[in-house]
């Protein structure tokens, strides 16, 4: 018997970080011990909580690690308020996955350049850890991230401790804020991008990060030389079904939680511009 | 959801007896937010509220409930217990499961199911529960005292006793006011103007106290501590600087009006002072009868002024003045007797009012003190006093008792045996009424020692009987038609609020009652302050009084002026509105509801696109806020929301109290 | 003597050329003969699209939310009814008097399509045009004169002012208030009013359960002028997103709450509701109890005066058992 | 004419001033006279401050009655508050009943901090007149 | 091919009835619409239109699409799986039945919606031909004959005194086999009678627009000016989405009350503000020219670009009548390409 595709499974959430002053990442697994269900970096899944409602999150977990899901997750409206309240053990529903996800054949054997601001790093990690996971896959890996201020910095711990330690590897951050703590660079990420800038030959960029950054960050790397092809960005949209039947988060003929959120520039190109 | 605690209350077997307390407890333990549930036997207790403390601390509680009596017994005490923990006082919310639930019901299954409802609606809003903050702001440290009678001098003395500047508004050129024309007060019969003087030189001489007579209040913007005051200085056309108090310019005027202050009963002239004492004792030119002002000739005022104080060309002027607190002592007008066509007052010179009669009474009146009849100059020997004219009369008077005419009449009873050997008073009455201190002694002398007459009975007619009068009633006692042959008759006209009393309490934005006094906050426990913060009343504005009752309110209204003054800065209430300007549309829905002109209109300035864009939106002063919430039902798109009575808030409550 | 849509496109015309305005909002022919909505002329050469005919009824009133965004001042043709929904703007403080530049038409109905094809047959209609008193009526095969109040529409039957209350230039000589309107005003409510109650509720949840939640009333409606609507507020969520007939209620009640004393009576609501809802009667009620309650008060007359639920009088009576 | 049901307890929930109804009902409490128990207080600051949503969802999710409750004119806490009330709640009343929700279910009552016999009276009152009414069931959610 | 006197209509309707819950057009007020039928209210087989198209039948207005609790654990309870009682759609229109095979294109694809398949499955529709378009009509725009509905089980053709039924599919033909009682065979001058009402059928129209070319047109025209104009007149309501036969979007919503909700799906419309607008304040379409125009592009360019060149359009003429402000999609077929004949 088919059956109903709004249906979320149930799920645990086991633990809950608190990353920034608000940001908390939320790992969850299936009440009855089971995977939840097979990923790739970059998909997105259906949270619901209940009886507030359901919201579509970036898994920010590789599904090189496995046994668990992770969200990271954002205070901005009254699911994400709610869930920021929640602690573990809490039940919740969970459906997914959903979207495309990252290109990671694609990706292999190449030079790759993370970009991301934000909260925005959600889907990056997943991609980042997945990499780093099959470290011999992958060329040189060099992160580029940057938050409103030092405070701001989701996944210190992996950013400021576990992925320089990686070979091959290089983590560059920047704040828009200075402070006392904070001995790193300061300025936003498309001129600190700039500053680096890193050779195009034999990269790809995979980009994710409030529209604003994103539209600077795609201009320098225009001008820096890189090709649209090369370069992959995410979408975000409202969204109520995931599996694009209610309709809102069309861009152009494609339904961001079916054909996206990861797109190259030069399908970005191709769509209507209202993203 | 935020971290609940329940803690549930006995109240020994108030509440146990008829709630089963483990059921709720079980109940509220599995509510949506609920981390924690306990009981107590007296939730009250220091121990229970050591419990309440320790959850909050061991359960990491981010909300209380507790269920217990009403609010409005013990929701400050819990308050400050959840203060103690940590918490903002107002994450706290209380369930009603005494007052509204225990005592009223019998059934111990309903009265449980019902408190377990009552607790689920208290969690309900706990949970969407804000952290509310009083707000500060600063005072400015100098009052205002409206009305330079009895009562504004005596609060204004008080005031400036405590060491605050203090502006003193008089519309008449002299202070003093009614209390000025009366000639000696009851009971103690002291001498009027030897009791008030000295308090109107105090005043003069106060360096606190500046005093701004022949003035009127403009307008009234602000609120408590922050007023802002127009204050419209009347052109007196004497250079008050200049002026010595000579007196020469007002024997030499030639224009010759009725005197207010004496009634009409003699003449004052163009350029006056009230009286001989005024304070200050500097005269004013009245334009509306002054000849250089009604027919551009004579300034002889001008010509005589050895100090060359006149200036006809003064204009009014306007000063604004800041002030942290306000006194209305507007006082009272006598009634005027156009009703009361039957008691022959106009008709007949010696039918005189009871303010008139005080006048006669007055050594510096109109006969210098000697009791005359105003139609033949001689002195009276049976006088008539009618008591209630205009007072306890629903049909064509006040329906109130303006409180002071049964003594002030036995006082004139007295008086008039004294002045005149033989004269013999009659007092017709309703009900005599003495209460205060001496009163009722005052009233006997009145008729054991002086053999006043009381007649209980209404006076249905005042005939003129050629140059008598024959007054008709029914002894209300015996019955028996009396008709009574006098040569004066005395009418106790009723307190009316004084003429301009509503337009002023509107500039006030302060209540009025029907009669036009001026509302006190609460007839019983704040009877000196009014709806509006930080404005006070002293004396008859608010209601007849005697001279008694006025100096200690003015005195207690000088008392919370000083009280208000000496803080550091003003606490508002933290349960006011808040306007959420993304949803506001600024029609102002709000703002004409607003009972306490706590709404204005702002501008804001906000991004659209790349332009700037500006659009009206409501603002709510948090200080003049009161939090009645009319506000919130007449905005239709919630944008204006009031703190501690959510939308949000009250919506949970009907959605839990349903289930 | 020029028909009344040359003079609509002569004022127009002239206002946009001269530069006292730069938009112009009015009416337009469409595709069909009972099509007649707004246009927005932004240049004098466009002034020549401007008809006014027996559909020019729409209420163009509630654009000038938008178009003063962008226009410094705007042309508006109003006619009786619309020209009470500018001083509701008004009043509402969503409008200020120089923003716009008002040209009154003075109205004596227009026509409902509806009786127009109860009587021809619609296929064969090519067009229907005033000519004084009477629609022509162009067919297929012929044409036919019919008197015009015939064909009214049930909101211009009842119309109290057929002229325009506020305006700046008048087109046209007023037009006389159809006899009987304080009668017929209130007709239908009473008619509702006199059943029974059971009845009354049996009658209102047929009406409500063909409510689709489009909204329309309330978007078209002047008084409902709100930047944000609660309605459309997550937190709290005063209406329901799914369709039940005790939420429609509540959504219709709640609307009809916060245009009473306020609503001008155009009728747009009522007109435009896809499910036929009689929503005029529920307004309408409204404006009897508040007359009967409050004292005579017709919103929209005059933007300076006190809608009737700001006020209060110590000495109101109240609608409920008051011991 | 309705029947009385068996066992049907009307819940009624009332909209309470703080300053005087919400004392009246505490002193209903104090002075021992008793009301039905599906008789629920929501205090609010005074009666201005109910807005008419707050009823009609009170009736979608389930009461059976609901009254507001305030200060008598001319003694509200905040001087009109229910003046505006009294203007609101006579037009949604008609209203109410004109789309036929029985007058019985929508109350509205001045009962002063002094009445606690009142505020019980009228509770039992308009328990018993919704009693024989049955459920509400015009205005409630089908869900 | 069955036939039944016009007359005996209440039998058929009476047997209908028997075989599953019978709706069919009924006029209540002023308005036409699917009802269920009752033995005394006759039904309206004149109005072409019914004030709402049967998709209502299929993706109801609202609907719980799953239950739960959440007290001590959290239990999620599947509402699917109780849709689809036996149902009869009597009287439904060939475009609202080509409008159905449009439908299943989003709620049949995969992932397929349960409810939807079940209602669909549970579902027989009895179409009834068209003789005289409307002035609104524009179905053959879409390639639709009015005469015919192929995807219907059953069709009914109305021949003047007589409903001549012939089943298309095998659930048409069972219920024709249920009915046997109550119908006669079909004559050959019935059938002739059935060809000719078809044919007339599909004369007469008075609107006749070509979309021929213009999703391809469409794809260059995102950025027209075009859009600028059009919207202005919109008021934002979301008549033309509710009564279009084609509109499908939803949102999911929750009612909860304790420890138990339900999360129900019920329609939404691209012409409401709060449609995309995110929590975060962020709003992709944030004016009502996007909204408008995604209500079109989604029609005709994006609909047929996703599913094989089909519009989302039937041609009922729906938003045509009832749209507040005349702002239609003939209208915007017109200026963007193609052609509107007639009026």
């Amino acid at each position: 018997m088919a059956s109903n595709p709004l249906l979320p499974q149930v799920a645990v959430v086991t633990d809950v970080r608190r990353e920034t002053p608000d940001v908390k990442t939320f790992r969850v697994e299936a009440a009855d011990g089971r995977e939840l269900f097979a990923y790739r970096p970059g998909q997105c899944a259906m949270v619901s909580l209940f009886p507030v409602g359901e919201a579509l999150f970036s898994i920010t977990s590789s599904p090189t690690r496995i046994g668990f899901l992770e969200f990271s997750i954002k205070e901005t409206g009254v699911l994400t308020r709610a869930l920021h309240e929640i602690e573990a053990g809490t039940e919740i529903g969970v459906r997914g996955p959903y979207g495309n996800g990252f290109p990671v054949d694609f990706l292999r054997g190449k030079d790759l350049l993370f970009i991301g601001g934000g909260i925005a790093l959600a889907p990056l990690r997943s991609l980042i850890n997945y990499c780093l996971d099959n470290r011999d896959d992958y060329g040189r890996v060099d992160i580029i991230y940057g938050a409103r201020s030092s405070r701001d910095l989701v996944q210190r711990e992996e950013l400021l401790v576990n992925w320089p330690r990686i070979r091959n590897t290089g983590v560059h951050l920047t704040v828009d804020v200075r402070s006392d703590d904070w001995d790193g660079n300061v300025g936003f990420v498309p001129a600190f991008l700039e500053q680096l800038n890193p050779a195009p030959e034999g990269k790809v960029t995979v980009t994710c990060g409030p529209p604003i950054m994103i539209k600077f960050v795609l201009q320098s790397l225009a001008k820096m030389g890189y090709q649209p092809e090369d370069v992959i960005t995410t979408l975000e949209m409202k969204m109520k079904c995931g599996i694009g039947k209610c309709g809102r988060c069309n861009i152009g003929d494609k339904y961001v939680c079916k054909s996206g959120p990861v797109f190259t520039l030069a399908e970005l190109q191709q769509l209507p511009n209202e993203y | 959801m935020k971290r609940t605690g329940v803690f549930i209350c006995w109240c020994g077997s108030n509440i146990a007896a008829t709630v089963d307390i483990e059921l709720a407890v079980a109940a509220a333990k599995n509510m949506p937010g609920v981390v924690f549930a306990d009981q107590n036997k007296y939730m009250c207790s220091e121990i229970g509220q050591e419990i309440i403390k320790e959850a909050i601390r061991s359960h990491r509680l981010e909300r209380v409930v507790v269920a217990s009596c009403s609010p409005r017994m013990h929701e400050n005490t819990f308050r400050k217990t959840v203060a103690a923990a940590g918490l903002n006082p107002y994450f706290l919310e209380i369930a009603n499961v005494r007052e509204q639930c225990s005592w009223v019901h019998k059934d111990k299954e309903t009265a449980t199911a019902k408190a377990i409802a009552l607790i689920r609606t208290a969690v309900a809003k706990a949970l969407r529960n804000e952290a509310l903050f009083a707000s500060e702001l600063p005072i400015e440290r100098r009052a205002l005292v409206i009305g330079g009678g009895i009562a504004g001098i005596q609060a204004a003395l008080d005031i400036a006793d405590s060491g605050f500047v203090v502006d003193l508004v008089e519309k008449e050129p002299s202070i003093g006011g009614r209390m000025a024309q009366l000639d000696k007060t009851f009971p103690t019969l002291d001498c009027s103007a030897c009791i008030l003087t000295p308090k109107m030189v105090e005043v003069a001489q106060s360096e606190k106290i500046t005093l701004f007579t022949y003035a009127e209040i403009e307008k009234v913007e602000g609120y408590v501590g922050n007023f802002t005051v127009t204050v419209r200085n009347r052109a007196r056309s004497v250079d008050m600087s200049k002026c010595t108090g000579c007196g020469d310019c007002m024997l030499k005027c030639p224009v010759k009006v009725d005197s207010e202050f004496d009634l009409g009963l003699v003449k004052r002239r163009a350029i006056y002072t009230p009286f001989p004492q005024a304070v200050p004792n500097k005269p004013a030119i009245d334009r509306e009868h002054c000849r250089w002002f009604t027919e551009n000739k004579c300034r002889v005022c001008e010509k005589i002024c050895p100090a060359g104080a006149i200036d006809y060309s003064q204009e009014d002027e306007l000063m604004t003045v800041k002030y942290g607190a306000i006194v209305a002592a507007t006082g009272f007008d006598p009634k005027k007797l156009g009703n009361y066509g039957e008691y022959a007052y106009g008709k007949h010179p010696d039918v005189l009012t009871s303010l008139e009669f005080e006048r006669l009474l007055n050594a510096s009146g109109p006969t210098a003190g000697k009791i005359l009849r105003p139609s033949n100059g001689r002195p009276p020997k049976n006088v008539a006093f009618i008591q209630c004219v205009g007072s306890r009369d629903k049909a064509k008077g006040n329906p109130y008792c303006a409180k002071v005419c049964c003594m002030y009449t036995a006082k004139h009873a007295i008086l008039l045996c004294e002045k005149v050997p033989g004269a013999r008073p009659f007092v017709f009455y309703i009900d005599v009424r003495t209460p205060g201190k001496d009163y009722e002694e005052f009233y006997n002398r009145a008729y054991e020692e002086y053999g006043a007459t009381y007649i209980k009975g209404n006076v249905s007619k005042v005939f003129p009987d050629g140059d008598k009068l024959l007054v008709r009633s029914v002894d209300a006692l015996s019955g028996a038609l009396v008709e009574l042959e006098v040569e004066m008759v005395v009418l106790a006209n009723s307190v009316d609020a004084r003429a301009g009393a509503k337009e002023l309490a509107q500039k006030l934005s302060i209540t009025t009652n029907a009669f036009n006094f001026f509302n006190e906050a609460h007839p019983k426990l704040r009877p000196v302050e009014t709806h509006t913060a930080g404005i006070f009343l002293a004396g008859t504005c608010q209601g007849p009084k005697d001279i008694p009752e006025t100096v200690a309110q003015a005195s207690a209204a000088a008392m919370k002026v000083t009280a208000l003054l000496g803080k550091d800065s003003l606490l508002s209430t933290p349960t006011v509105a808040e306007v959420d300007e993304k949803l506001c549309t600024g029609d102002m829905s709000c703002l004409v509801v607003c009972p306490y002109g706590a709404i204005s209109e702002k501008i804001l300035e906000e991004r659209r696109g790349r332009e700037t864009v500006r659009r009206k939106v409501a603002e709510v002063n948090m200080v003049l806020c009161q939090g009645c919430g009319a506000c919130t039902v007449a905005c239709r798109p919630g944008a204006i929301n009031l703190k501690g009575f959510t939308n949000e808030q009250i919506m949970a409550e009907v959605e839990a109290i349903c289930l | 003597m020029s028909t009344a849509s040359e003079k609509l496109r002569a004022s127009a015309a002239e206002a946009l050329a001269c530069g006292r305005v730069s938009l112009v909002l009015g009416w337009r022919k469409k595709d069909f003969w009972w099509q007649s909505p707004v246009a927005f002329v932004e240049a004098a050469a466009e002034a020549e699209q401007l008809s006014f005919d027996p559909f020019s009824v729409y209420n163009p009133v509630k654009y000038l939310l938008e178009a003063t965004e962008c226009h410094e001042k705007v042309g508006v043709f109003v006619k009786g009814c619309d020209s009470r929904g500018i001083n509701r703007l008004l009043q509402d403080k969503r409008l200020e008097r120089e923003q716009v530049l008002i040209f009154g038409l003075p109205c004596s109905g227009k026509a409902d399509p509806a009786k127009i094809r109860a009587v021809f047959p619609a296929q064969k209609i090519r067009e229907v045009a005033q000519e004084g008193e009477e629609l022509l009526v162009r067919l297929t095969d012929g044409q036919e004169r019919v008197a015009a109040a015939d064909f009214l529409l049930e909101k211009c039957l009842t119309c109290r002012h057929p002229n325009p209350v506020v305006f700046d230039e008048l087109l046209w000589e007023p037009v006389p208030v159809r006899a009987g309107v304080d009668v017929s005003r209130f007709a239908r409510v009473n008619s509702v009013a006199q059943k029974e109650i059971l009845e009354r509720y049996t009658y209102w949840a047929r009406q409500f359960d063909r409510c689709i939640r489009c909204f329309a009333c309330r978007n078209t409606c002047p008084a409902c002028n709100c930047r944000s609507c609660i309605f459309d507020q997550a937190e709290p969520r005063w209406l329901g997103k799914a369709s039940d007939l005790a939420d429609t209620m509540n959504y219709q009640i709640i609307r009809a709450f916060h245009v009473a004393g306020r609503c001008f009576e155009c009728g747009e609501c009522e007109r435009i509701c896809p499910a036929g809802i009689p929503l005029q009667e529920m307004n309408r009620r409204l404006i009897m109890d508040i007359d009967k309650y409050f004292g005579p008060y017709e919103a929209g007359l005059d933007a300076g005066d006190s809608p009737p639920l700001g006020t209060y009088r110590g000495e109101d009576p109240a609608g409920f058992d008051e011991s | 004419m309705p029947v009385t049901r068996e066992g049907f307890e009307p819940l009624i929930v009332a909209f309470c001033c703080n300053w005087c109804s919400y004392a009246g009902a505490d002193l209903a409490g104090t002075s021992r006279q008793p009301y039905p128990s599906n008789v629920r207080v929501i205090r609010v600051p005074c009666s201005g401050r109910v807005n008419p949503s707050f009823i009609i969802r009170a009736f979608q999710r389930g009461a059976d009655g609901v009254l507001v409750a305030g200060c008598h004119p001319g003694d509200c806490h905040y001087h009109s508050g229910n003046y505006h009330a009294r203007r609101r709640f006579t037009i949604l009343k008609q209203l109410l009943e004109y789309l036929g929700i029985e007058p019985e279910r929508f109350q509205v009552r001045w009962i002063s901090g002094s009445e606690g016999a009142k505020f019980s009276a009228v509770m039992n009152e308009l328990t018993e007149n919704v009693r024989k009414l049955g459920q509400n069931r015009k205005l409630r959610d089908a869900r | 091919m069955k036939k039944i006197a016009k007359t005996k209509l209440q039998e058929l309707w009476r047997c209908l009835s028997a075989e599953g819950a019978l709706y069919l057009p009924v006029r209540s007020d002023s308005v036409v619409d699917f009802a269920l039928w009752q033995e005394d209210v006759p039904a309206d087989l004149e109005t072409l239109n019914t004030f709402l198209p049967p998709k209502k039948f299929y993706y109801p207005q609202t609907e719980t699409v799953l239950k739960y609790e959440f007290g001590e654990n959290l239990q999620l309870l599947d509402a699917s799986s109780q849709a689809g009682e036996k149902t009869i759609l009597f009287g439904v229109r060939p475009c609202d039945t080509a409008a159905l095979s449009l439908m299943d294109k989003v709620y049949l694809s995969e992932p397929v919606d349960e409810a939807y398949r079940r209602r669909r499955e549970n579902t027989v529709i009895i179409a009834l031909g068209c003789r005289e378009p409307e002035e609104t009509c524009f179905c053959q725009t879409f390639d639709i004959d009015p005469g015919k509905a192929p995807g219907a089980d059953l069709l009914a053709i109305d021949t003047g005194t007589e409903l001549v039924v012939t089943a298309q599919s095998l659930k048409g033909e069972e219920l024709l086999v249920a009915l046997n009682g109550v119908l006669q065979e079909a004559t050959s001058g019935d059938e002739i009678r059935v060809k000719d009402v078809q044919e007339q059928a599909g004369e007469g129209y008075l609107t006749r627009v070509s979309v021929h070319g213009l999703a391809e047109k469409l794809d260059t025209c995102f950025a027209s000016p075009y859009w600028d104009r059009l919207y202005r007149r919109c008021i934002a309501c979301g008549t033309c989405t509710y009564l279009c036969p084609t509109c499908h979007c939803f949102d999911l919503q929750e009612y909860a009350a304790g420890h138990s909700g339900e999360r129900v799906r019920c329609w939404d419309a691209c012409m409401f503000t709060d449609f995309t607008q995110m929590a975060g304040g962020h709003n992709p379409r944030p004016t009502q020219k996007e909204r408008v125009r995604q209500r079109f592009m989604h029609k005709l360019n994006y609909f047929p670009r996703q599913h094989g060149g089909e519009y989302a359009c039937v041609g009922c003429g729906r938003c045509v009548r009832q749209c507040p402000v005349n702002l239609d999609i003939l209208e915007v077929i017109r200026e963007m390409g193609g052609a509107v004949d007639g009026q």
